[in-house]
């Protein structure tokens, strides 16, 4: 492969002088794992600080929200950092607590709930909250698209996402569908590249997921905009980051990653990489296709990092 | 010189005592790795139906490995074993069983000589490049003929692992036929039989356990592919007959929850290792009735 | 007696006539000039044979002389070996055997052969004499019982496996075997018996069992036979020819070679001085 | 009475040679179906590399940018398991060979060995992977590292290496030995000075067929659990790793993500293809030149 | 010459004894009764031998008479077949070497032997000659390069090998290579040495070549030889022991064996009447 320009443009943008100079002693590593959502964000985060840190091992893996917290809380040899596309759950911090470990979440950006259908679907390139919801549901009585709208084609619909490993699955279950049941016909998959491959290849196909894998996709998939009330709104960075009537509200979420703080204490380069990624979170999350946090919420994770040194 | 062997005949001896024992030690981690691969699965497998019944497991259509209300019943996988294993064969069997008869009666000694070898080629290629095949080339090929085919699909991977398999029956049904002595060939040919009639009624016949073994094999090595399915066929855990849909097989189950990383303990994890002992025992079957089958037609001759 | 397709009329008529002069029997086979090259290797050198109808010809010769490589020439069996050349012509029954269009097939069809070793198939001994005429296309299940019986009654074994037909054929004896192999041959009714050492694998009274035979068959094939048994030959032949290096030292009534041979080689071998 | 009509005979004789001689075609094709499938793998895979495969692609790390992304930790991580599974296996492998050669007595020990070998040569792969994964990563505590990966690879290509060594053994011939036994050689003195140096070609074949085996196995690390992305090179045995089949399977699930992924799966496949090739030359090239040697 | 250790002194005193008095050369091997069954087969009946020392003793025969058996009993090689009973006692300079306290390889350093077919290892000539000493500890360069000449020397092959010492033994013929093994013989300076007919893959050259080197070798060992070829023993050998289905026949001195033997089937053998 061409030897990107990139890398000195990440470069330049990384760190000031001093910080080089601490990390430059640094080794060790550093085992991420959970959610699939925030898999690019990390994974292009590990890449870059590996491109300043040869003797750390950043570790990204991609389990899924869920699957990545029964990793993360483990008396021995847990993971350091867990992603989430949700907010760790009572029963996971009660499950902390027992095991004595420290937990601490940090948001690190905006992401928004996407539904994708193929490019040659064009009729359901619009649907109100209501509608795209009620395709989901085991009660919403909808298993052709004609069932939504009679001008639309007899065809059965395909609904899919990622299972119940991952945080997206129960965001969905959980805050959208409000714990009413999938309905049967539903494809639950482990890996967001299935279903982008799915859904690009099948006309009858629409699948939930987080914006990123949507927006590195464009060319294979379309994106159906939400009517929320106030018109259609297309999920994009823009309308994800927005606060009001015209942003994808009801559909954003924040996406996380929970550090084991004893970790972080006991391990320099884990702190190292946590107040890394808090540095440079506005950055990266725009190229891998979230929303940027705000940089106040920024400037308090990295203080309390700090006081951990 | 004769005092010099005096004082190596100490340490000869001891060795020589020693290595016998020290080989032995040796010959047996072949025996552990089995003992191993038996206590692992069992164990965990034992574990396994505290939880879930024998009966549910073996009997159940729906496995729904994750979530809250988590069902694991094992029939959906033995169906995507099952049709990948038969499509497999019906691709692996007449082509490969034609290849054999080709090489070993038609084929001149220079034909010969240049053939095989490409058949070896063919089975020393990596089956994850197979997988790579069936998926970016196969599946698309195909949707092309069958508009109804799923992205991932049970008849791709079969089909790829048909070709995969091909070599194996060719080579083993090969070797059986080359072995019918040539005076049965003669006998036939002077009765007036065409080359295919000596084929199909003496050699073939003559044979018959010797290609039975090496198809049965071949059954054996289609249960146990692993990589192949795990990329073209898919996760879909439905119980449905329809080959175009995605299903999945036990060994494509094994590398979906093991990537997934299963926490040990749980009930997911248990199941890793009774769906792994249900493959193990299938295909040790095979291996021992090809086995039974290949030591029997030794004897005939 | 057999229902002869027209082309064999003209042979009917061959063999009245010749059951009334017994020195002008028809010319079953009749080689010229036949050469034979395994590679370099001249395996046969200028063979001119004539072969009678109803008559037991004897071949004879020292180990590698090449009576294997003719008895196999005459049913182009050779041509299995692929750097065989064969130049001259071999006529059966008047028709070349080495033109391009004669098929092997049909001329093994009619020309049966019985090898060394005894080589039944691994079938029942039913299958066994039943495959010749299946190939053929008979499948009426009460004509192949019928050939069975008759081809196994012809090799004289009929009685010792009557009551054994779907057993498998290993299950017999050598000398049995042998005789099977006969009867096999004998079902595709067939004009001449190639037989290539028929005994050499067998024990005395087996081989005599076989000799019978072939007395017996005589009245209605024609049988070239190879034997390195000079008794053999001069027990049960008509007419015997002598191989040297590939070549025909001698052709001649069996008595004749034996009491009175031409050749001071003939003498020598048939005494047993070499070979 | 006469069954076998000569004129009934020559007139089904024209479609039976007919079939046989359709028959012989058919079965060419079956036979060159193969080929025909072996060209048409290398030549998709061959054009999916093109433009992908240079140098930086090989000495490059890893990386989630497709234009960046190199095997060269791959390849360090191949060899580094080479590393392990060589030994290992050769150790194991020729160890259980001379004993079922030179020492077993024929009798039930030595056919339980022998038919336990060929039992295990027939175990899936993923099941030694479970095996590896139970034992080695959890048991031993020794995670996914190369050496766990390297032990577990190690017995599952254990039966080719023992096979081909038996082989090779059973080859030397006898009065070599007898010969050393007659200069007062005692049997282990025999068998290393003697039969092993004579076998050791036969070994040496095996052997490299069964790394080439274990270099194309995915299917057992992928049990084990190896990271999808791994960039630091591995420096050593006791380091996490990856091995060039797991990047091609990690990007060609992932090229429904990234549509290069698929080219970079394709360039990883050619220079697989490539090292397999030249070791199982290298493995024919051993076994023509010491085949007849005595 | 050879570094003799204690236990060696003895023998060299009885060899200097019975240079004084050829007629009563010390005995060096004595069997007692001794028998040898291959599973039910009684290879070997009731032998009692006596081989004395400096001399050439041969073994004649026909094939199957149990010749190969016995000489290898007497270094305990045919204890490599798992199937092999041995009763009675051997005695190789007055200790049994059927007791299980003596050591096989002890004997074997003492006893050599060559085979029928020469057997050399696959590595260079001189390792294989190195071969033997090493095993047995010498590890010195220079030790090993001076028993490498000696033995060649002794075995009347240096002069055609001295410049070829690292080329690999098979590109020897093969009277080299079966000079080249008694060589090898040799360098573990043996008191016995065995020889399984030693020549009978050799041409007639090489045959003359190795003959010579017995004559020549009886100075400084003692020699047991089978062989076939009755001129052979004739020629070479002091004694003849004549062997026919496991039992001695006839054991005399070779003159008397050849010119006036004393039993019927001795006579028969070597005039050639059988065998
Ligand atoms: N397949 C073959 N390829 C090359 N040469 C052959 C082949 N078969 C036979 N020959 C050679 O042809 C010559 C004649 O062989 P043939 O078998 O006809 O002898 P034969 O008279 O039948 O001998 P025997 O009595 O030993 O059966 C011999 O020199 C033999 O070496
Ligand atoms: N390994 C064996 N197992 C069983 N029987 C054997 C074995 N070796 C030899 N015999 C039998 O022991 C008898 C003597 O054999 P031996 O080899 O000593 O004969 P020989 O006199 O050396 O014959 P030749 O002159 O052919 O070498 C023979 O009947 C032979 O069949
Ligand atoms: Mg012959
Ligand atoms: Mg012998
Ligand atoms: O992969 P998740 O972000 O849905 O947990």
């Amino acid at each position: 492969a061409a030897c990107g320009g990139g890398e000195t443009a990440e470069e330049t943008n990384t760190g000031n002088g001093e910080a080089t100079e601490e990390e430059a002693t640094l080794e060790g590593s550093v085992v991420i794992d959970g959610s699939g959502t925030v898999y690019p964000f990390m994974a292009r985060m590990a890449e870059n600080y590996m491109g300043e840190n040869e003797e750390v091992s950043v570790e990204v893996s991609r389990a899924g929200t869920s699957a990545g917290f029964e990793k993360f809380l483990v008396a021995e040899n847990g993971t350091d950092f867990n992603d989430a596309s949700r907010h760790i759950k009572d029963e996971e911090t009660a499950k902390a607590e027992e095991l004595g470990i420290e937990v601490k979440e940090f948001q690190v950006a905006l992401d928004g709930l996407t539904f994708v259908i193929n490019k040659e679907n064009d009729w359901a390139t619009e649907m109100t909250q209501e509608e795209v919801v009620k395709i989901f549901l085991a009660e919403g009585g909808v298993t052709k698209w004609s069932d939504i709208n009679p001008e639309w084609p007899a065809e059965e619909i395909k609904p899919m996402g990622p299972n119940e490993n991952h945080g997206t699955n129960e965001f969905m279950f959980e805050t959208i569908m409000e714990e009413k049941d999938f309905v049967d016909s539903v494809n639950l998959q482990q890996e967001y590249s299935t279903l982008v491959d799915l859904v690009s290849k099948d006309k009858n196909a629409i699948a939930f997921f987080g914006y990123g894998y949507y927006d590195s996709n464009k060319d294979k998939l379309s994106a159906v905009n939400v009517d929320f009330g106030n018109g259609p709104v297309a999920p994009s960075l823009d309308t994800i980051g927005l606060d009001d009537e015209a942003g994808y509200k009801p559909f954003t979420r924040p996406v996380f990653t929970y550090l084991n703080v004893d970790m972080a204490k006991e391990k320099p380069q884990v702190l190292d990489y946590a107040i890394y990624t808090m540095e440079n979170a506005q950055d990266v999350a725009a190229e891998t296709g979230f929303a940027p946090l705000k940089d106040e919420v920024i400037q308090e994770s990295i203080s309390f990092l700090e006081g951990l040194k | 010189m004769i005092e010099k062997k005096r004082s190596t005949t100490n340490l000869t001896s001891v060795t020589e005592k020693f290595m016998p024992k020290f080989l032995l030690a040796i010959a047996t981690i072949s025996i552990l790795t089995t003992i191993g691969i038996v206590v692992t699965l069992l164990t965990e497998t034992i574990n396994f139906f505290r939880d879930v019944s024998f009966l549910d497991f073996y009997t159940g259509t729906i496995l729904k490995p994750l979530g809250d209300d988590a069902v694991f019943g094992v029939l959906p996988l033995l169906l995507g074993t099952l049709y990948s294993t038969v499509i497999a064969m019906i691709v692996a069997i007449p082509v490969g069983l034609m290849a054999a008869v080709f090489l070993s009666e038609y084929a001149s000694d220079k034909v010969r000589r240049v053939l095989k070898p490409i058949l070896e080629i063919l089975a020393g290629i990596p089956t994850i490049v197979y997988g790579f095949f069936a998926y970016t080339f196969v599946t698309p090929l195909l949707r092309s003929f069958i508009p109804a085919l799923e992205p991932t699909n049970i008849l791709s991977p079969g089909i790829v692992m048909g070709i995969m398999i091909i070599p194996m029956v060719a080579s083993l049904s090969e070797d059986a036929m080359s072995s019918v002595p040539n005076t049965m060939r003669e006998g036939a040919l002077a009765l007036g039989s065409t080359k295919l009639e000596v084929t199909w009624k003496v050699v073939i016949p003559a044979a018959i356990s010797g290609i039975i073994a090496s198809f049965v094999l071949g059954i054996s090595r289609a249960i146990g592919e692993t990589m192949i399915v795990a990329i073209a066929s898919g996760s879909n855990k439905d119980f449905t007959f329809d080959l175009t849909q995605s299903m999945q097989t036990m060994t494509a189950y094994i590398v979906e929850v093991t990537g997934g990383e299963a926490p040990a303990g749980s009930t997911i994890y248990y199941s890793l290792y009774a769906v792994a002992m249900t493959l193990f025992v299938f295909t040790l079957i095979m291996n021992l009735v090809a086995q039974y089958i290949s030591r029997k037609y030794r004897e005939e001759y | 007696m057999a229902v002869l397709s027209d082309s064999e009329k003209k042979n009917v008529t061959t063999i009245e006539r010749s059951e009334k002069s017994v020195d002008k029997k028809s010319v079953v086979y009749d080689t010229k000039d036949l050469n034979l090259w395994y590679g370099g290797d001249h395996a046969l050198k200028n063979i001119n044979l004539s072969i009678h109808q109803n008559e037991v010809t004897a071949i004879i010769g020292p180990s590698g002389c090449g009576k294997s490589t003719f008895i196999k020439t005459l049913n182009r069996m050779v041509e299995l070996i692929p750097v065989v050349r064969i130049s001259g012509d071999i006529r059966y029954r008047e028709k070349s055997i080495l033109d391009k269009s004669y098929k092997v097939e049909d001329l093994r069809t009619r020309v049966g052969m019985v090898f060394q070793k005894p080589n039944p198939f691994p079938k029942s001994i039913y299958d066994n004499i039943a495959y010749g005429p299946r190939i053929h296309g008979i499948k009426d299940k009460r004509i192949l019982d019928e050939i069975v019986e008759r081809s196994l009654r012809g090799a004289a074994i009929w009685s010792e496996v009557k009551d054994r037909l779907k057993e498998n054929a290993y299950g017999l004896s050598g000398g049995q075997q042998q005789r099977l192999c006969i009867a096999r041959c004998l079902a595709i009714e067939p004009d001449v018996i190639l037989m290539d050492e028929p005994t050499s694998a067998l024990d005395p009274i087996s081989t005599l069992k076989v000799e019978e035979l072939i007395q017996d068959l005589k009245k209605d094939y024609s049988i070239i036979i190879v034997t390195h048994n000079m008794q053999q030959a001069a027990r049960i032949s008509d007419k015997t020819a002598f191989f040297l290096n590939g070549e025909v030292v001698e052709f001649d009534a069996t008595d004749k070679i034996f009491s009175n041979p031409v050749d001071k080689r003939t003498e020598d071998y048939i005494t047993g001085r070499f070979g | 009475m006469k069954y076998v009509d000569v004129e009934q005979v020559q007139k089904k004789m024209g479609s039976r040679l007919f079939a046989n001689n359709l028959a012989n075609v058919v079965f060419l094709l079956a036979t060159l179906f193969g080929l025909v499938v072996l060209l048409t793998l290398i030549y998709r895979v061959y054009s999916d590399s093109i433009g992908w495969i240079d140098f930086q692609f090989i000495t490059n790390k890893l990386s989630t940018d497709a234009e960046r992304a190199g095997i060269m930790g791959a390849i360090m991580g191949t060899l580094w398991l080479m590393v392990v599974v060589a030994p290992v296996t050769m150790f194991l492998g020729v160890g259980t060979a001379i004993y079922l050669e030179e020492y077993a007595k024929n009798g039930k020990l030595k056919s339980i060995i022998q038919t336990n070998i060929s039992n295990l040569a027939g175990v899936p792969s993923v099941v030694f992977g479970i095996l590896g994964l139970t034992v080695f990563v959890r048991s031993f505590g020794l995670g996914n590292i190369v050496l766990a990966g390297g032990l577990t690879m190690s017995l599952l290509v254990l039966p080719i290496v023992v096979v081909a060594s038996q082989e090779a053994i059973r080859a030397v011939p006898q009065y070599l030995r007898e010969a050393s036994y007659g200069m007062g050689a005692t049997k282990w003195q025999t068998i290393k000075n003697i039969v092993l140096p004579a076998a050791i070609p036969g070994v040496l074949t095996g052997l490299i067929l069964s790394l080439s085996r274990a270099i194309g196995e995915t299917a057992p690390l992928v049990v084990i659990g190896i990271p999808a992305l791994l960039i630091p090179l591995p420096d050593g045995i006791f380091d996490k790793f990856t091995i060039l089949p797991m990047q091609i399977y990690y990007w060609t699930v992932d090229s429904a993500l990234v549509a290069e992924y698929a080219n970079l799966a394709a360039a990883t496949i050619v220079i697989l293809l490539i090292v397999l090739f030249l070791m199982n030359s290298i493995a024919i090239i051993i076994r023509n030149k010491f085949q007849n040697r005595f």
